[in-house]
């Protein structure tokens, strides 16, 4: 039984990737392999999305370089394709290890006409209904409440599903958290609530965001047990999650976990600069240091199951080149037209919005033909 | 509550009619739905033993069971978002929001989530669901319990919006809402809640989202109104009757979308048009009523679109009755339309 | 010292009127006796205005029988016009005994030009600038944020004053409730939040409010200690506001006090009838049995003291006719006229509104004259 | 930032003029309020350290220290909130909502707080604040990043709302507002914050809030707008005198309240119209401009009041281009005008 409302978080991996407390048997060193091959995959879906956007090929880009295993580490706590996920936008790392596509992630990015949202949203606001990875919203929070209304449905159902809802550390601020937290508490729906504890919220640090001691202990608040897990330790994340979100499918309410980790890159292209006006080299480097990716290879190490330069070189590189054929696929397909501005606003077309698609329609005949004639 | 002892036809169409008042159309349109269709739930704040503090869901929670008709947290953020949640996951909920006024700690989740997960996610995501919430002055609640939001929601792409005026209405257009693909902002004008009495078929019909009414024909002038304000505008135009001015009202039903023909066509035979409602004059919806008559209609207008709203001033209590377009300021406008 | 998080409500005097704890010394008859006197008071009040209702002489009214204890050991816990107060719409008990006039209350109620706030808002929802008592507004929990606000203006300005901000149960819910316990939180404003906690928010009990197993513990939240008090035991309730007002008053920063008490009314004239429905007889007697006035006549008893019938009486009818004079004086004073309306919505009158006052002039000049024209 | 570094005459009256852009007039403005009155706080989220995302309030912590320009918790509701329960203890509170397109979470603050306070208590309490916001598109920010959600605003009594488009305005809007006795919401177009640039005078100067600009004269027709569309009206009107057309160019600034005798003395004198937005159509503020216009001028009109507004859709992200109004779609519209 992991206890919940510990006052450190849990870990199974110490920082030199030797086990802490008994390793768990089914993470055998193949187990231990693919997750991290995961997250490799996911840091380096970062690191060719940040030069996409250096090349202006996309427009934002958040980073979660730093929290794969937390993110990674979610996926394989819970039912793919089955349970319902409202995340936040900076969970490409979960959507990857979801099993979204590659294609349908740069997409997105690119807002090409192979975009499941089309075009509509800014990058990396990923959505994919195959997966029950609900699309993202950008105002901070707005998720909680549907996603306690996702499991309530769920309940309501009788089917055996749980929903995931995701945010940072900010977001438990906002109104709209405590809202669906409460409400969540309140009708016992299935409902699992990851903290991703970044520490920061664009250049604002815990310490100004809250009071309170950690972000787990508000489960108090809300009559659901909070746990707090070391974020950086895939072990202790799915030991974890894994172990709460059977508790939800069991029926026996929404919890909230904490996952303390750390972001070692920039809030987004916005700040990639500004960054260094709100924290301080050494706190990078000392996170930069508790890596969650070099933590599985050195307990694979430790195993005796070594990843080599090889095996990583070779990963690395089959990533980048997933990405840039998914670049090139996505191109392709070429940007939506502006009629696609007018679709999915409602589910049939109003009039009002059949005049405004019309007057673009003659505007952009006109603009074809050489301009407005002023 | 009779409307909630009867037993409606649920499957089949419409039957007989009876006459109701608003509040029962509303509850027996609810009452229907749920026999109708296992994914509808109702919920809200006080909405199951107590019935809402208006008794629209009075009856609801003893036939259906607290499964389906339910109480929620005080919160307003809590009530729209699940709603949201549990109509992606498929259900068709019904959220009642118990004022129009506490519509703001919600706004987000209306304005985020509700109006937009269509369209962000391209269709992939949709929020089939609908937000009953009673508007409007008349009832001395000072501005907390009488104001008339419906613009901002009418200014916020990717909803719908209805207020009925007409028990008829009422019913037909909840159905519609229940079964339609979008979300829709329903609002019941208070203060006719038990004044408005009409007849009312038992069992199953809807009314069209979109399509306004005809309430009285005439050659004049035509009076634009919708939701608490009608039955004022009807006595006006029975007050310019009897001076032998023969007024048309419409009454719109549904301001998103509205119904451009039937009121173009209107004003097209009149030449003079009076908008009337009871929200703050600046940036309310009926501005974009005037915009598109003077538009579509330049021509053809006999003096320029007149309007009777709200003062740009919080609702205030004492004033109630001297703050709401009556009848008299009504027919004034009209006055004002045919001498000009 | 008193504890925080206690499982319990603090007490002091048992419901027999005999003190658990030794009674503190500053306790006298005499002092009891006024605590007694302005609770009477209030609980008068309280029938006077049914009876307005009643009479159709008002049109709203919220009573708040049953809670006295905890609306006059506020006031009795803090400095009267030094402090501010931030209440909700439940508070006339608190108005009351922070010296707002009778006659004040009484036109607020009655709309009158004699109402401070110049009949603006529905009955009930007082505001009085001489005792910092901010007018109440409607909307559940929308005056924690700006109460936070109002303690960070008082940290900011130096000043050794605090903020108090009343709320029921039910607003714990709203989203406003958790942003400004959170902002409050983290400024470390001098902020003393305290719940009337009657157990029902109109139908809806706290256990379908919220699963956490109380209302205090949602201090942990917010990093600042929860404090639990029988609401009904006024010596309870000031020996702890007290101690917890001086604390925020020394620098200590914010507090959460909930008060267990019990609305043993209908929730307003609106759900008169309708409350049978969702509780039963048998909560309400128990609760009424449990009676905050009873309890300080019961202690005086104890301590040799009684209330005498006559005292009683002469009190009760001397609040009748403070009521009855304060009516007559503010129906005296008349109704606003339609002007008001346009008064107070901007420092100045826009122009818009002139034309609208001045259009609303002519039609109010016509209908004096003998109804529109039509 | 050349704005932070430079030394405002903060008791004087208005110096030398410098160019600065937008954004540079902004933080110049909050500098000069710090200096000049203690009263005077900065906060919001991210506005310490790092100065705001668009860096308007850059140097301004390090200036005037944590105590009076300070970082909140991540909500919205929390900082106008905050802003509203200093402004009645005293303070002048210059809150920042990092994009208007999350003013939701602190929807129901602003209206039912700060907006009503006054009326509420009879002027016994007040709320003189400012909220600034940058609002509006063409950043390619997807519809969370580019909305313009002003008209929410303008419908609700008691809020002053004003939207400069040039510096000049911006430093003097942005100081009438701090210290006007009414809450105040700023918006800010983003896609002007470095791309509109001009002379504003160092140090102090008001703009009455309330007051429109003639941005350029002319007698064929009148373009009205307001905020980021204002360069496009300018660019449209300089098309079309290149065909011989002179278009009157008016920037509104300020919408609650707005110059209604600016705008009907130049409508009078042109006959036409064309309003211009980039808010969606439906219930938007430029509706009460035409209202008034139609109204007021109904027999000096030569052809419809014309309007170019956003289109009723969430902003997409792609179409960011195709969605605002340029200048030709506005030119565009004056032609319609002036052939009609
Ligand atoms: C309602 C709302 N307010 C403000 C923002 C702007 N914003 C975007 S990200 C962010 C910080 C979020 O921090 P956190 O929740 O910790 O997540 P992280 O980015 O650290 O993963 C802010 C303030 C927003 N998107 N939505
Ligand atoms: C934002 C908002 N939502 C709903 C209401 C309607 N309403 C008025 S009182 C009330 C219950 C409040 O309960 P509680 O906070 O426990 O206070 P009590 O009345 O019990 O003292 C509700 C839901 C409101 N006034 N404001
Ligand atoms: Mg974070
Ligand atoms: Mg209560």
């Amino acid at each position: 039984m992991i206890q919940p409302f510990t006052s450190d978080p849990l870990q199974w991996v110490a920082e030199d990737g030797r086990p802490i407390r008994e390793l768990p048997a089914r993470f055998t060193p193949d187990v231990l392999r693919d997750l991290y091959r995961e997250m490799v995959r996911a840091r380096e879906f970062d690191k060719k999305l940040v030069t996409l956007l250096r090349q202006g090929r996309t427009t934002f880009y958040a980073q979660a370089s730093g929290m794969e295993a937390t993110q990674v580490g979610l996926a394989r706590s819970i039912r793919v394709g089955h349970d319902w996920v409202w995340p936040y936008y900076r969970d490409h790392a979960l959507a990857l290890a979801l099993g979204v596509p590659m294609l349908d992630l740069v997409s997105q990015c690119l807002g090409t006409n192979s975009d499941l949202c089309r075009g509509r949203q800014m990058p990396h606001h990923f959505g994919a209904a195959r997966q029950n990875f609900v699309s993202i919203s950008s105002s901070i929070a707005s998720q909680v409440p549907p996603a306690a209304g996702n499991a309530m449905a769920q309940k309501y159902l009788g089917v055996d599903e749980i929903t995931v809802c995701t945010f940072g550390d900010g977001a438990t601020s906002e109104g709209d958290w405590h809202a669906g937290m409460n409400m969540a508490g309140a009708a016992g729906a299935p409902c699992l609530f990851v903290c991703e504890n970044n520490q920061w919220a664009i250049s604002t640090n815990l310490r100004a965001q809250t009071a309170s001691e950690n972000i787990h202990i508000k489960a108090r608040a809300y009559g659901m047990p909070g746990y707090y897990v070391d974020g950086n330790d895939i072990v202790a994340v799915m030991e974890v999650l894994s172990q709460v979100a059977g508790d939800i499918r069991a029926g026996n309410g929404p919890a909230l976990v904490e996952c303390l980790t750390y972001r070692v890159g920039s809030h987004s292209n916005a700040d990639a600069d500004a960054e260094k006006n709100y924290r301080t080299r050494e706190e990078v480097n000392a996170w930069l240091a508790r890596d969650p990716i070099v933590r599985v290879e050195r307990l694979l190490d430790h195993l005796g199951t070594p990843v080599s330069a090889e095996e990583r070189a070779e990963l690395i590189s089959a990533t980048h080149r997933e990405v840039d054929e998914a670049v090139l696929k996505a191109e392709a397909t070429g940007q939506p037209d502006w009629q696609i501005m007018f679709e999915d606003v409602y589910v049939d077309t109003p009039v009002h919005l059949r005049e405004q698609a019309a007057f673009l329609r003659a505007e952009q005949t006109v603009l074809t033909d050489g301009g407005v004639q002023a | 509550m009779t409307a909630t002892q009867s037993k409606p036809n649920a499957k089949g169409a419409a039957g007989e009619a009876r006459t109701l008042t608003l509040i029962q159309a509303i509850t027996e349109a609810m009452h229907e739905e749920l026999a109708r269709d296992e994914r509808v739930v109702v919920f809200g704040e006080d909405v199951g033993a107590r019935g809402g503090v208006f008794l629209a869901t009075a009856g609801l929670q003893e036939q259906f069971g607290p499964r389906r008709v339910f109480d929620t947290p005080l919160s307003e953020a809590s009530v729209v978002g699940a709603a949201v949640g549990m109509a992606v996951r498929g259900l068709r909920p019904i959220a009642e929001i118990q004022f129009a006024d506490y519509m703001g700690p919600g706004f987000d989740q209306i304005i985020s989530q509700a109006a937009k997960i269509r369209y962000r996610s391209g269709g992939q995501f949709t929020a089939p669901l609908v937000i009953r919430t009673p508007s409007g002055g008349g009832v001395k609640g000072g501005h907390h319990h009488s104001q008339s939001p419906e613009s901002y929601f009418t200014h916020t792409p990717g909803l719908k919006v209805v207020m009925p005026s007409t028990p008829y209405d009422a019913k037909g257009l909840l159905k519609a809402a229940v079964r339609g693909g979008d979300p829709v902002i329903y609002f019941e004008p208070k203060r006719l809640y038990r004044a408005a009495k009409g007849e009312v078929p038992a069992g199953d019909y809807t009314v069209e989202i979109g399509k306004g009414a005809v309430r009285r024909e005439g050659s004049d002038l035509t009076i634009i109104g919708y939701g608490g304000v009608m039955p004022d505008a009807e006595k006006a135009a029975q007050a310019l009757a009897a001076e032998g001015v023969q007024a048309e009202v419409i009454d719109l039903r549904s301001l998103v979308p509205w119904d451009r023909d039937l009121v173009l066509t209107s004003v097209a035979k009149t030449g003079r048009a009076v908008l009337v409602s009871e929200a703050p004059r600046t940036s309310n919806f009926m501005g974009e009523v005037a915009y598109v008559i003077q538009e579509e209609l330049f021509d053809q207008l006999l003096a320029p679109v007149g309007q009777v709203a709200g003062f740009d001033t919080p609702y205030p209590y004492v004033q109630d009755k001297v703050y709401l377009p009556g009848a008299n300021r009504i027919a004034a406008a009209c006055v004002r339309a045919l001498n000009y």
